[in-house]
């Protein structure tokens, strides 16, 4: 099976007045078709940037991508010409933001917003863009498609907002869709609705799908494999399975028992993540967990490698074999 | 000298617009410039000999009257066949409502010159043609009184309709008939075929435009959007358009009956002190300055209290005996320090309160405090629109002010009823009583002897500038015209009120 | 397992990052915008002026010197001189003093009282709020250079009322601006927090409320200075400004510009040179103070 | 307890509560049975918070009521933590405000040692507010970016006068820092220099430092990173239990709910829906909004997720301008009958201590 | 829609009441008398007789009180009076210059608006390329040159060109003719003026479209439009600009109601007889019946100005919509 996309020690910077922010500094994965794949870690890592780079929506300046590839069914998107990449984005690529209030072109009614990608990509009619913008919001679940279609954004509820936001994704059958924290900003219950309706559509179209997010609960629903991301690297990826029950790597692990379970029986106390998250200007050479870490040894001063500890289960840990040690203490 | 040419439509410029159109209430020359060509008077300034201030010639009478009953009756003949505008006659009954209307105006009616004619005791209409002028004593103030260009004749079958119908209408006997007016933009004349002098006017009409920037009225002319201003330029602004424009510009220039005085309010303090009062009169280089500011205002001649080339003004020998006009200035300053020094006045600090308007006050004001600074003495300017100058004025709100005086017809006994006591003349602001001054006045006023006359006006001028330093005068106004050559006809005059009826204006293009 | 360490161990503060020194500083603000420093150069050089009138203007700016008349610039005259003989260098050079006294006093006050009032309506609200904005409306109606004439018209000219003129518009226009701030940092947390515990009116407003609209008042401060030069030139330019012999660019710019503006054009070329640079400094500084001092702009 | 013994609705169950199967820890145990013994520290009866809705700039006029809080009853005991929880809109923050008098409720009483909340003078009540304190949600905007965390900490100090001298609030401010787990040099910094979680500390050492007995946590943890959050909820924890704090605590993550309260409302469209002991709820959810509202909450673990069985309520929180006859939530009820949108539901104790507004169930 | 403007309507009420007391408190502290000003031309002395006899023929003589309550229920009856200084009626007095200010006004305002426009965008778009230094740096001039100051160079400029030129020296007619009498007289007249102030005011406005462009730039549905791949200047044209001309719009209006009343200096320096002067005019003559009839006027003017914007406003802006 080809790899729809394929990313290659990607660097995004920023240059700033601060000093230079390394907010994606050598990422690598792959995205199967049909596959979806989850980018989680805590705020501030890079899942955005990462996923803007992709289809190098980065503003810049301050932002450039420094290094690396992103090849799109064998196409690296980062030598594309600006038309080339405008084909790509909306039509191949599509996005899905997570401020469905803002997200959304307060002036210009749902249809048109809709039916300007349909037009621009496909060259539809006017009449074929509506009538498709209509099928589209139906498949979304929005009632009367053909009234709500000249409304004005403001007409409608965050969370249907957010099913426009992925009728608008859909548009031109795209082969991958990024959604950056689609549901941080909705309620559970209606997180809950977004997060079936886009499982169910990309299974039907077949589409891949990236999603990004700090709920480690979702991820666990949904994803097929996992990135996890600290200060701008991959520090951990593999199915969910790995990740949730078998991590090797010591923030993976201080992640998941830093979240009290609705699953479990009440704790007596919380096991958090000591510290603070590091500054993404003054990072050193090593590793960038070592001063939260319990783990750490004076060898994490130099940058451990993200290597195979596992069938498909990779970690950037020179102690996984003590963090693994412990995790079987512990059970 | 070319033969007149007729035809033509003049455009000239006015920097203001007038309240009302009725001319026996209003006192500025806005009205004048867009309104005297309307109108004929019963006598007026020679319009060939506009510069002298006592040639007087008839406009609507035939012949200037001699004074009989011992100058105290003047009687006037009208022109036969004269007509209004609206063709009905003008008879000597209508110039007899007219001045009634000036002279005593009924309850309710504002007329701006009952003053002038405080001597006429009647005037009547024995017949259709003759007006007969009674006076209460005589007075050599009448006639130049009677020539003020603003006494319109009115009709008096419009007067006796709606006696304020002139405030809003035009309809006189002069040489242009009204034709239009747009409020702050323009009036339009037109030739009145009708009018009473053969052949005149020579224009077919004319246009008056209200302009109030002064640099815009002088570009209008350069840019031939208006042929002239009756006002008056700069003479910077001449030099430009004569540099400019070359013999497409003509400059005529007169001496002016105006002047600025300045007047320390004599009930405060230090200008109680005649000392101070005369330190700051001595301070100023008259002779010095009218050479300087000649160049950069509208001011020139070194005069009296009175119009300087009037028969009744000092000659320059007399003039420079009197305080203010040593022809040696610094022996002049030295004096003015050593007084301020006598009265502890060394560092002397006041305002001068002056009148926003550029030309010439804030440049003559400028000019005077520049002087005092010679002597030592700071003075800082405070430049108001003329509403509140004149409220300060009027209730002494001062320390010192400028002050001014400009009248029409020159008619030095009448003017100098400036400097009177100000329970007397009304009309002076310094706030001071001289019985002796107020005497001298009216001696003069009653002697008919021209000589005596001068020898009065010498010391009244002198207790007024020197002696008692009541209030000084800066210099005299200089006129400066400065116009299409195309215009012709048209003569300077002291006065910008003065000789403004057109009729003998044409145009040589 | 991980001993979960006492969460109260205490944060450790890491050392406060070199606090860039103030030349540094200086020049990050050229960096960032070079526009802003040009301006600030403007107004450097204005306060340099203002301040050491005395030693650099070569004459004295009120004598007039009438064999020296409107003379073109030389050597002795770098700016010419004007309609009285004065040094134009000189009078600008003094001029400084007035328009920075003007510029900064009317400005300061009027945003200053524009403050209070904003914060004030803003924070007291509800009815208080309704009359104060219909307060505004009709100051904010009115034609500002009407109030100016009449209140100079009022008062007199000079200086001193020159400033009142130009102040009383600004009032208005900087509590609007402060009083739309005020609201947004009414709704803020931190007020609801001052507030349940029980602060007085006055220390809310004073000490949580007004120094967190200073953003807006000193972009109104510095945008205020200019127009305030601006319009004392205008008011000059009526008859209403600032008086003579009293150095003042507008003034100048009155007596001068139109009667000599050909024959002379110095005296009028030069203070309109120095008003328009002054008023260019000053809104490119503004505009470089509104950059800085706007988060929303800055994080560009 | 005489005869007129009816239990106020909402109101902490009078003897001791059903305890959960599982074992709990020893500390938990304690402070339950503080619980128990405890005296109520406040009471809310009937609270309604509404919202009008004014037209016309001239002559306000009101056109409509936000029902943001529409007849609230509970009870919180001393020492005990009452989470509450439900969708954005649904009256949580405006339950908080009401309490801290930062909105004038429309209706209801607010006890609070006794006195009544909402008829206090300005003055009695600003000498309450020493007992009552909140931490905000936003650690980013409920601190004064003007003023330096010492100022902040130390102002309610100053202002209430519980430590009059300038000294002595300094040491205060340095014993304070300490508590929340900061360096005493954060005291001359600014709020901007420092980190989402340092700032929340920050709040949290403001509330504590005019020892209140009531604090008002109104989501105060959801703005934080994950991996922060769970230090602060050990810290609330751990000065709930050293100086005997009773919290109102306002989430809307279930599960740090569960861990952090004794007792647990559930609030949809200004009403509460359901409350409980805490283990009661989530283990025995009776409402039929709790049991989607739970059902809803992912779990960070793929095994058990494939397990669940997920069953996903339909539509939105409709506007509390206008919200739904009868019982508000019908609309998206699972089990609504016909009359669901005509009676009102009686807010019922089903079982000790557990009230449920359901007439269905 | 029809309740809506009713209900403007009746706000304008207390704005324009407010403004009516200040103008008549205004003109009262002036000092100074209309009558002492009319006949005090030579020497600055009035018989009080005259005076007297002039206050009771304006009406000065009443109590201040009884004034003003006439000056408003004239008001209410849309019947302004009589000029104090002419003694014509104030509506036949304004008509003329309201036409010319009108004119002025929208010939400005458009310029402004043609300026501004496409140089904010130019210049939001090439941020901090020398593009946008030099946009700005124009747009600053404009509002830091003193527009009197502009018109004397722009009739200078004119009459030295045309001289040098033609051989005769041109300047704009100095006196109005209405633009359907006669269009290119009319225009020759008014064009200057407009330019200068339209440049002025469109430096505000440009730096506004700058800075709001900016600022939507930003947002997250610009964003959101280039990752469905649209092309740059459709995102400018359809989702930026329609956002960021909402500002401008406000500044735009404020500023061509301020242009109605406001044009004193330039109306001064082109001698065009426009509200302006007429306003400075009946200031300074303690016209008091004409200036609160000009306040009056502008403060409408301005009211209604901003009702127009509010329209365009919900007209960009659906989220504004008025039943
Ligand atoms: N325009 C920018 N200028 C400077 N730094 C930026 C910019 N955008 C992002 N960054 C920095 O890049 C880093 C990564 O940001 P990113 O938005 O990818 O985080 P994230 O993982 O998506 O966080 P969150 O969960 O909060 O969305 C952050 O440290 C941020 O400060
Ligand atoms: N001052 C106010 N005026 C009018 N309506 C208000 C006001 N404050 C709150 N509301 C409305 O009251 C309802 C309840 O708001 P509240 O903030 O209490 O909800 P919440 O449960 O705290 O929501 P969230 O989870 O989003 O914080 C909302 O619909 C809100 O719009
Ligand atoms: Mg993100
Ligand atoms: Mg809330």
């Amino acid at each position: 099976m080809t790899k729809l996309l394929e990313i290659e020690s990607l660097q995004t910077h920023f240059f700033t007045s601060a000093g230079v922010v390394r907010a994606v500094d050598g990422i690598s994965y792959d995205v199967d078709e049909g596959e979806t794949i989850a980018i989680v870690g805590e705020s501030g890592c890079g899942k955005s940037v990462s996923a803007l780079s992709v289809l190098r929506l980065v503003a810049d300046p301050p932002g450039r991508v420094v290094g690396g590839s992103i090849r799109f069914k064998g196409r690296d998107l980062l030598q594309l010409s600006e038309e080339e990449i405008r084909d790509v984005r909306g039509k191949d690529i599509a996005m899905v933001f997570q401020e469905p209030m803002t997200s959304l072109n307060p002036v210009l009614t749902i249809g048109r917003q809709l039916t300007e990608t349909l037009q621009q990509h496909l060259h539809m009619s006017r009449e074929q863009a509506d009538a498709r913008a209509i099928e589209l919001l139906g498949l979304v679940g929005i009632a009367e498609p053909a009234r709500r279609l000249k409304q004005y954004p403001h007409h409608f509820s965050g969370g249907m907002r957010q099913r426009v936001m992925i009728a608008m994704a859909l548009c031109c059958n795209p082969k991958l869709i990024i959604a950056d924290e689609p549901t941080t900003a909705l309620d559970v219950t209606i997180q809950a609705q977004i997060l079936e309706l886009m499982k169910d559509l990309t299974r039907r179209f077949g589409v891949a799908l990236i999603v990004i997010t700090h709920n480690l609960g979702i991820v666990a629903r949904y994803a097929d494999r996992v990135n996890v991301m600290y200060a701008g690297k991959i520090i951990e990826s593999g199915t969910a399975q790995h990740i949730y029950h078998d991590p090797q790597h010591p923030y993976t692990l201080a992640l998941l028992r830093s979240v009290p379970r609705m699953d479990r029986p009440r704790q007596a106390r919380l096991d958090p993540v000591q510290g603070q998250p590091p500054d993404l200007t003054r990072l050193d050479g090593g590793c960038a967990f070592r001063p939260r870490c319990g783990f750490a040894v004076s060898r994490c001063a130099s940058l451990p490698p993200l290597d195979g500890v596992g069938a498909g289960h990779l970690a950037a840990c020179w102690e996984t074999e003590t963090v693994a040690g412990s995790l079987q203490r512990a059970s | 000298k070319a033969a007149p040419k007729k035809g033509g439509v003049m455009t000239f410029v006015v920097p203001d617009e007038p309240p009302s159109w009725d001319g026996h209430r209003e006192t500025t020359f806005a009205l004048i410039h867009p309104f005297a060509p309307f109108y004929s008077l019963l006598i007026k300034v020679n319009p060939e000999n506009p510069s002298s201030p006592t040639d007087f010639v008839c406009d609507l009478c035939t012949e200037m009257p001699k004074p009989a009953d011992g100058g105290k009756t003047y009687t006037f003949k009208l022109r036969q066949g004269v007509k209004f505008h609206d063709g009905t006659p003008l008879t000597a009954h209508d110039v007899v409502a007219s001045f009634k209307k000036i002279i005593s105006p009924p309850k309710g009616v504002t007329s701006a010159r009952v003053a002038y004619f405080v001597m006429v005791d009647s005037v009547s209409a024995p017949d259709n043609h003759t007006v007969v002028f009674k006076l209460k004593y005589p007075s050599g103030a009448f006639i130049p009184a009677l020539a003020t260009p603003y006494n319109f004749i009115y009709s008096k079958a419009k007067l006796d309709a709606d006696i304020r119908w002139y405030e809003k209408n035009v309809m006189g006997s002069g040489p242009f008939k009204f034709v239009a007016r747009e409020a702050g933009a323009f009036v339009k004349g037109e030739r009145n075929k009708d009018f009473y002098v053969k052949d005149r006017p020579y224009l077919d009409g004319f246009e008056a435009i209200f302009s109030s920037k002064q640099a815009l009225r002088v570009q209008a002319i350069r840019g031939d959007r208006a042929a002239i201003e009756f006002r008056g330029f700069p003479p910077k602004s001449r030099d430009d358009l004569v540099k400019a424009l070359g013999k497409d510009i003509t400059v005529q220039e007169s001496p002016w009956n105006c002047v600025l005085l300045f007047t320390p309010n004599s009930k405060k303090k230090p200008f109680d002190d005649v000392r101070v009062r005369r330190a700051l009169t001595l301070a100023v280089d008259r002779w010095g300055g009218s050479k300087h500011l000649s160049q950069i205002a509208i001011v020139k001649p070194v005069g009296g209290v009175s119009y300087p080339d009037h028969p009744l003004a000092p000659k320059k020998a007399e003039l420079e005996q009197i305080a203010g006009f040593w022809p040696d200035i610094n022996k002049s300053r030295a004096e003015a320090k050593r007084l301020l020094k006598e009265a502890g006045q060394e560092n002397l600090k006041f305002t001068l309160i002056n009148r926003a308007i550029d030309q010439p006050y804030t440049i003559v004001g400028t000019w005077l405090i520049d002087q005092w600074r010679q002597i030592g003495v700071t003075v800082d300017q405070k430049m108001d629109p003329t509403g509140p100058f004149y409220a300060k004025l009027r209730s002494s709100d001062f320390d010192v002010t400028m002050d001014f005086n400009c009248q029409s017809v020159i008619n030095p006994l009448l003017d100098i009823g400036k400097f009177l006591s100000a329970d007397k003349g009304n009309e002076s602001y310094g706030g001071y009583t001289d019985r002796t001054l107020d005497k001298m006045f009216d001696d003069m006023n009653r002697t008919g002897d021209e000589a005596e006359q001068k020898k009065l006006m010498l010391a009244f001028e002198k207790r007024v500038l020197d002696e008692q330093a009541h209030s000084f005068v800066t210099l005299w106004w200089n006129r400066i015209i400065p116009h299409r050559s195309y215009v012709k006809g048209w003569k300077v005059s002291p006065s910008h009120y003065l000789n403004q009826d057109l009729a003998n204006v044409w145009l040589d293009k | 397992m991980t001993v979960a360490a006492d969460v109260r161990t205490e944060i450790e503060l890491p050392d406060r990052s070199e606090t860039a020194n103030w030349w540094s500083r200086v020049r990050q603000f050229v960096r960032r915008n070079p526009l802003g420093a040009a301006g600030a150069i403007v107004i450097i050089v204005m306060f340099i002026m203002a301040a050491l009138a005395d030693f650099i203007a070569p004459y004295n700016p009120v004598a007039n010197a009438f064999d020296r008349l409107h003379q073109p610039p030389s050597l002795e005259n770098w700016f010419g001189t004007d309609q009285f003989g004065r040094d134009v260098f000189s009078r600008i050079v003094y001029g400084a003093r007035t328009a920075l006294l003007v510029g900064f006093v009317s400005s300061f006050i009027g945003a200053s009282i524009g403050l209070v009032l904003g914060v004030g309506s803003a924070y007291f609200g509800g009815r208080t709020d309704l009359i104060f904005q219909r307060i505004l409306d009709v100051f904010m109606a009115f034609p500002l250079i009407i109030m100016a004439l009449a209140v100079i018209s009022i008062f007199g000219t000079g200086a001193q009322n020159v400033i009142i003129a130009i102040t009383i518009p600004f009032i208005p226009r900087c509590a609007r601006v402060v009083r739309s701030s005020a609201l947004a940092i009414r709704e803020m947390p931190y007020i609801d927090a001052a507030r349940a515990n029980g602060f007085s009116h006055s220390r809310i407003i004073l000490r949580h409320m007004v120094p967190n609209v200073m953003a807006p008042f000193l972009i109104m401060i510095t945008a205020f200075v200019g127009q305030a030069i601006l319009l004392e030139a205008s008011l000059s330019y009526l008859g209403l400004g600032v008086q003579e012999p009293t150095p003042a660019w507008g003034l100048m710019l009155q007596g001068g510009a139109e009667e000599y503006a050909e024959s002379a054009p110095w005296i009028a070329i030069f203070p309109g040179i120095a008003i328009s640079l002054a008023v260019f400094g000053f809104s490119l500084f503004g505009d470089a103070v509104r950059d800085e001092l706007d988060p929303k702009l800055r994080s560009q | 307890m005489t005869a007129a013994y009816v239990t106020e609705p909402g109101a902490a169950p009078a003897r001791a509560a059903v305890r959960s199967e599982d074992g709990t820890s020893p500390r938990e145990r304690d402070t339950e049975r503080r619980t128990v013994t405890a005296p109520d520290l406040i009471t809310v009866h009937d609270l309604k918070m509404h919202f009008p809705v004014t037209e016309g700039a001239l002559v306000p006029r009101v056109v409509a009521h936000v029902k943001a809080v529409d007849g609230i009853s509970f009870t919180i005991r001393k020492g005990e933590t009452l989470g509450l929880v439900g969708e954005s809109g649904c009256g949580k923050t405006t339950t908080g405000r009401c309490i801290l008098r930062l909105e004038l409720a429309t209706a209801g009483e607010i006890l609070f040692d006794g006195n009544n909340l909402i008829e206090l003078d300005r003055k009695s009540m600003n000498a309450l507010r020493q007992k009552i304190q909140v931490i905000f949600q936003d650690p980013y905007s409920s601190l004064n970016p003007r003023m330096k965390i010492g100022e902040i900490i130390a102002e309610p100090m100053q202002v209430h006068r519980t430590e009059p001298d300038r000294a002595a609030r300094a040491a205060r401010v340095t014993e304070l820092l300490r508590l929340c787990g900061l360096d005493p040099k954060f005291a001359d910094r600014y709020p901007h220099e420092m980190s989402g979680g340092q700032r929340q500390r920050v709040g949290i050492a403001r509330a504590l430092s005019v020892r209140p007995e009531f604090i008002i946590c109104d989501e105060a943890i959801s703005a934080l990173d994950v991996s922060i959050q769970a230090q602060i909820i050990n810290l609330l924890e751990d000065l709930r239990d050293e100086f005997n704090l009773t919290y109102l605590f306002i989430a809307h993550d279930l599960s740090v709910v569960r861990h952090l309260c004794h007792r647990v409302a559930v609030m949809y469209l200004g009403k509460i829906v359901e409350l409980a002991e805490c283990d009661e709820l989530y283990n025995n959810p009776m409402h039929p909004y709790t049991q989607a509202l739970l059902a809803a909450v992912p779990v960070p673990d793929p095994e058990v997720e494939r397990r669940r069985a997920h069953q996903i309520v339909k539509g939105e929180v409709p506007s509390p301008m206008n919200p739904p006859s009868g019982c508000v939530f019908h609309p998206r009820c699972r089990l609504a009958v016909e009359d669901c949108a005509r009676a009102v539901p009686e807010f019922r104790e089903l079982r000790l201590g557990h009230w449920v507004a359901c007439s269905v169930i | 829609m029809y309740q809506y403007t009713l209900k403007r309507m009746l706000l304008m009420i207390p704005t324009l009441l407010g403004a009516g007391i200040l103008v008549f408190i205004l003109m009262r502290l002036i000092p100074g008398d209309i009558c002492v000003l009319r006949m005090a031309g030579g020497s600055g002395y009035v018989d009080p007789k005259a005076i007297a006899n002039c206050h009771a023929e304006l009406g000065l003589d009443r109590s201040p009180v009884m004034q003003f309550l006439d000056f408003i229920w004239g008001f209410a009856r849309f019947d302004f009076g009589n000029s104090m200084w002419t003694g014509r009626p104030i509506v036949e007095e304004i008509s003329l210059r309201f036409e010319l200010s009108l004119q002025i006004a929208i010939m400005a305002t458009l310029t402004a608006i043609l300026l501004a426009i496409p140089l904010g965008t130019i210049s939001a778009v090439k941020q901090n390329t020398w593009i946008d230094y030099l946009v700005r740096g124009f747009s600053i001039a404009g509002i830091a040159m003193p527009s009197f100051w502009l018109g004397i160079l722009i009739i200078l400029g004119l009459l030295i060109t045309t001289k040098s030129v033609f051989g005769t020296p041109w300047m704009p007619p100095i006196k109005y003719v209405p633009i359907w009498v006669d269009p290119l007289y009319n225009l020759s007249m008014t064009i200057f003026p407009a330019l200068a102030t339209g440049y002025r005011y469109s430096a505000v406005a440009t730096r506004m479209t700058r800075s709001a462009l900016l600022e939507v730039l930003r947002e997250d549905y610009v964003r959101t439009a280039r990752a469905k791949g649209l092309v740059q200047q459709v995102i400018i044209r359809r989702h930026a600009l329609k956002n960021a001309l909402l500002p401008v719009v406000t500044i735009i209006g404020i500023e061509f109601a301020f242009l109605m009343g406001g044009l004193v200096v330039t109306e001064q320096v082109f001698n065009l007889n426009g509200l302006g002067k007429l306003f400075v005019a009946s200031v300074s003559n303690h016209d008091y019946a004409m200036t609160q009839a000009l306040v009056m006027l502008v403060v409408a003017i301005f009211i209604f100005t901003n009702f127009v914007v509010d329209i365009v406003y919900a007209w960009l802006d659906p989220r504004i919509r008025y039943k």
